[in-house]
């Protein structure tokens, strides 16, 4: 796919963001503080504004700039964990302004890493991870079957919302929520949650 | 939402300028990075100590900026660590031939943000050290999740540090006390009803008439369990029954004790329960040497309290007995 | 209710039992009369400064008994002016050669009380004088009514006549000085939320979600008008033009500006309006000499604020910026 | 009517002050603070306590006994206004142990010009006067007309509790109700009320 996919990405990615402050937000509320909305829109709305501005020279470059401008806003554990995951794909397609199926789950899987490295967290602890890491998989398996694009675009969201669902049976172990121990059961995970919603706004738009 | 504010997204900036209109000759501001810190630091005869975390909290952690205690902080917005560029160009400007000490308390974002910078700023050449608070005994399972949580005693870690780096104490030294502190100082909190975030203008859970929330931190979350909401008597013996048996504190130990506000309740309520709390533990044997009743470390409007113990010998005594000068001041 | 708080009858009895087990060496109680007093008064060489009130509004004024202070103050119940014998009592056991003063906040039941224990302790042979309160700008019609009550600004005069009397001062220099802090003090309240008195359980008054009641006191009761809630800009405009022309206030002039919080309100939003009125004073080139932003005299647990200016010359600086030691620190 | 006739007055007004301690709170928490019924209540609950003890040589001492009593433990307004009442009450008759309807209006009048003194209070001021002082003159007229005490006590008790929803159209002057200005307009005076309650309960038993 070409650089355009990968800016189109991004931005869909920022809208959301912005658009879902409260409804993130209100997530966070149920087991956790609700900064979790406002803290990503303070950093997307930035990467909005400044968007004619990054350089734009190969996807790599661009995506760490967009690492940059986020992470010096985005404060709460939200900050440093997207930051890194922004960044670790951003290194994946350094130099690149063509980017392959296989780079897309070489990328997710660097974010995966970077977010693990950082926050400390396994899958299963009720995080973002938890719907990351099934929709990386599901990626792999439909290039691997000779998907279209547009069907790995469709499966990758369908995966990552049945996975965002699925954490409502997980005890948060991570983050905010695992202070009220089983008490975060029931629940879903807000970050998860954002995974999906994003997912399924780049699948519509793909 | 029944507050003051204007627009909920400068509800930290405008906090911030009037702390520093307030305190023109002691504190300067720097908007950039939401960074309060002391008018005569940094100082290359005394440990630089900053502390982040999150906005809501106050007078922790810009309101404790000043002589014998912070030299800045760089709070984040309400309740979200500040971003990692904040805390490193606060402490790139804090810099100081002794060093700099990074406090944090022990919450993922805080850790993240700090340890990051950290990392830098010693790419950079400087001498940082970072010091995490976790004296909440409401968490438990502490060995497969983020650990124990920094709440209000995290006043008696700042308190000691500051005293230790304003008497020109070297870092290693500072650092082995806030951990002496840290070591010896339990908290457990209690919500009777929840807070409201400017941001999100609407509680963030709800708590039946006849209901409370034990074990609760300092960010609004919901406790451990809720319970019916009982006598101030019983409300102690709970807090103790968590505080005490965890250090534990016995027979014979003298503590200084705090009952911390935690935004919403009145100080009258708090001299209740600080009363309560001094014979039960005096029955214990276990003395007050010093009492600390107040708002130290607040969730926002939460209407709530928590109980914080230090065991302390004559050097912490000392540590917490040395004169401190901050931005809010009764005179 | 959301109080910590055992029977609401000895709500007031266990506040003060808190506040004597809490200050030991300073303090001493005498529960039949709630009264809380300096360990180390009174003295034949210092006029002994009394303030009762109701309870309720802490820390006035049981918490700012100490050097520099009051010498002792006797609460009534919540909301409710001392029985005349508390007040008597205290006059009499802080009996001075050089005089008592009572200070009191204007209101029908204080004045009553006060007045009456003054007669009697003048008949017993008593140098005692009485100094009343009343710098509540909300309160108009003064000349039919009971005229202005005594709100936050009772901070000043307390200070300012502790100062003095610490100082040596006789009886009707202690007076001048209180009298003079008084007149050039006003205050304007606001309230976003009724509080609860915990006898009755319940808010004494019901408010909407967008509703707020302007030119409140420190009872509870409504103010003089109810609007609709509005931002913190167009709240200190509102409290600046109620306090500013009343006096007036002109360019050129010095004042102290305090920000008092209501008990409910968190100290975050008490410096955003802080930060508001300062700016606003200095574009009418009315110059804030120091800040007070805190609670000082509070209505149980409402969410509301209060601003008083005093202006200032040199003596009343020096009267404020004197040391003063009380029951409650932050240290 | 015999001492015991006062006593019985006097006990009449201790029970319902303390059986109407809520009623009486919320009265005052319309426009006031809510702490009316509290403080009567901590008074007459000591008065009750002491029931027995007082010195009852004569209908004087007694009452005034129990006005220093209930004195030293009610606050607020009506610590100073109630005890004045009783004590001055007291005055008028001091050595009798035979109370006449003349005695009677007598009483109140003294207790109206020591609540006036007291509190600086007028008529029409919306305080408890505004009852006290209508339900005075009814017991003077029907005094004047020859009717027997029960309907004395019935026509005070009328009288008093027409005069106390009155209090509902003035605005009050004094207390704390007064800083509402015009909003305390269009709810009764809790004093007022007050004597109205204590005016039937009386009349009811005689
Ligand atoms: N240690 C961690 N590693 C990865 N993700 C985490 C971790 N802790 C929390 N998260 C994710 O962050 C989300 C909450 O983000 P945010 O509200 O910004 O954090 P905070 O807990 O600091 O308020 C959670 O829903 C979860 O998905
Ligand atoms: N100056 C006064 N003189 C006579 N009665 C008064 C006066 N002020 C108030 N009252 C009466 O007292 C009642 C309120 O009593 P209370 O609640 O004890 O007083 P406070 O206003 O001190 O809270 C009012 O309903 C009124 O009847
Ligand atoms: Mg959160
Ligand atoms: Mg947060
Ligand atoms: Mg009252
Ligand atoms: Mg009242």
């Amino acid at each position: 796919m070409s650089q355009e996919r990968v800016e189109y990405v991004m931005r869909t990615i920022t809208d959301q963001c912005l658009e879902n402050e409260k409804y993130f937000g209100d997530l966070d509320a149920v087991v956790g503080d609700g900064d979790f909305g406002y803290s990503l829109a303070r950093g997307f709305e930035i990467v909005r504004d400044q968007w004619d501005t990054f350089d734009r020279s190969d996807a790599g470059t661009f995506l760490q700039k967009v690492a940059v401008t986020m992470s010096g806003r985005i404060g709460g554990t939200s900050g440093p964990i997207w930051g890194t995951a922004v960044l670790r794909a951003a290194g994946v397609v350094k130099g690149k302004t063509e980017v392959t199926g296989d780079d897309v789950v070489a990328m997710l899987r660097a974010a995966i890493v970077g977010i693990q490295a950082r926050g400390g967290a396994e899958l299963g602890d009720k995080t973002l991870l938890d719907a990351l890491a099934p929709m990386a998989d599901t990626i792999e398996e439909q290039l691997a079957a000779g998907a279209s694009s547009d069907e790995i675009a469709k499966a990758a969201a369908t995966s990552a919302r049945a996975a965002a669902e699925a954490t409502k049976d997980l005890q948060a172990r991570r983050g905010r929520a695992s202070y009220t121990g089983e008490r975060s059961i029931g629940s879903v995970d807000p970050g998860a949650v954002a995974v999906a919603v994003l997912a399924e706004k780049i699948a519509e738009g793909w | 939402m029944k507050k003051f504010v204007n627009d909920p997204r400068s509800f930290v900036p405008e906090m911030l300028t009037g702390i520093a209109l307030a305190n023109p000759d002691t504190l300067k501001y720097v908007p950039e990075y939401n960074l309060i810190y002391r008018a005569d630091a940094p100082r290359d005869d005394k440990v630089s100590v900053i502390q982040g975390s999150g906005s809501g909290h106050e007078p922790a952690h810009v309101m404790v900026v000043g002589k014998g205690m912070l030299d800045a902080a760089c709070p984040g917005d309400v309740f979200a660590a500040p971003p990692m560029e904040y805390v490193l160009e606060t402490a790139k400007l804090l810099r100081s031939e002794k060093g700099v000490l990074l406090l944090v308390n022990n919450y993922t974002g805080d850790r993240m943000a700090f340890e990051m910078a950290q990392e830098l700023a010693e790419a950079e050449g400087m001498l940082v050290k970072t010091l995490f608070i976790n004296d909440d005994v409401a968490v438990q399972d502490s060995t497969w999740t983020v650990g124990r949580r920094g709440v209000a005693g995290n006043f008696f870690v700042m308190k000691a540090v500051g005293a230790a780096s304003e008497a020109g104490a070297d870092l290693d030294d500072v650092i082995r006390v806030g951990e002496k502190v840290n070591s010896v100082t339990r908290t457990m909190g209690i919500a009777l009803t929840a807070c409201t975030p400017p941001a999100k203008g609407s509680p963030l859970f709800e708590l039946g008439d006849d209901e409370m929330e034990i074990g609760v931190g300092i960010h609004g979350e919901p406790g451990r369990r809720r319970a019916k909401l009982a006598s101030a008597d019983e409300i102690v013996d709970e807090l103790l029954g968590a505080v005490v048996p965890d250090l534990p504190y016995a027979s014979g130990d003298e503590v200084a004790l705090m009952i911390n506000g935690l935004g919403g309740t009145p100080i009258s309520e708090l001299y209740i329960l600080y009363g309560i709390a001094h014979r039960k533990l005096e029955e214990k044997g276990i003395r007050v040497w010093r009492s600390y009743v107040g708002e130290y470390c607040t969730s926002l409007d939460m209407a709530g309290a928590s109980l914080t113990l230090v065991k302390v010998d004559d050097e912490i005594k000392g540590l917490l007995e040395a004169p401190a000068e901050i931005a809010i001041r009764v005179f």
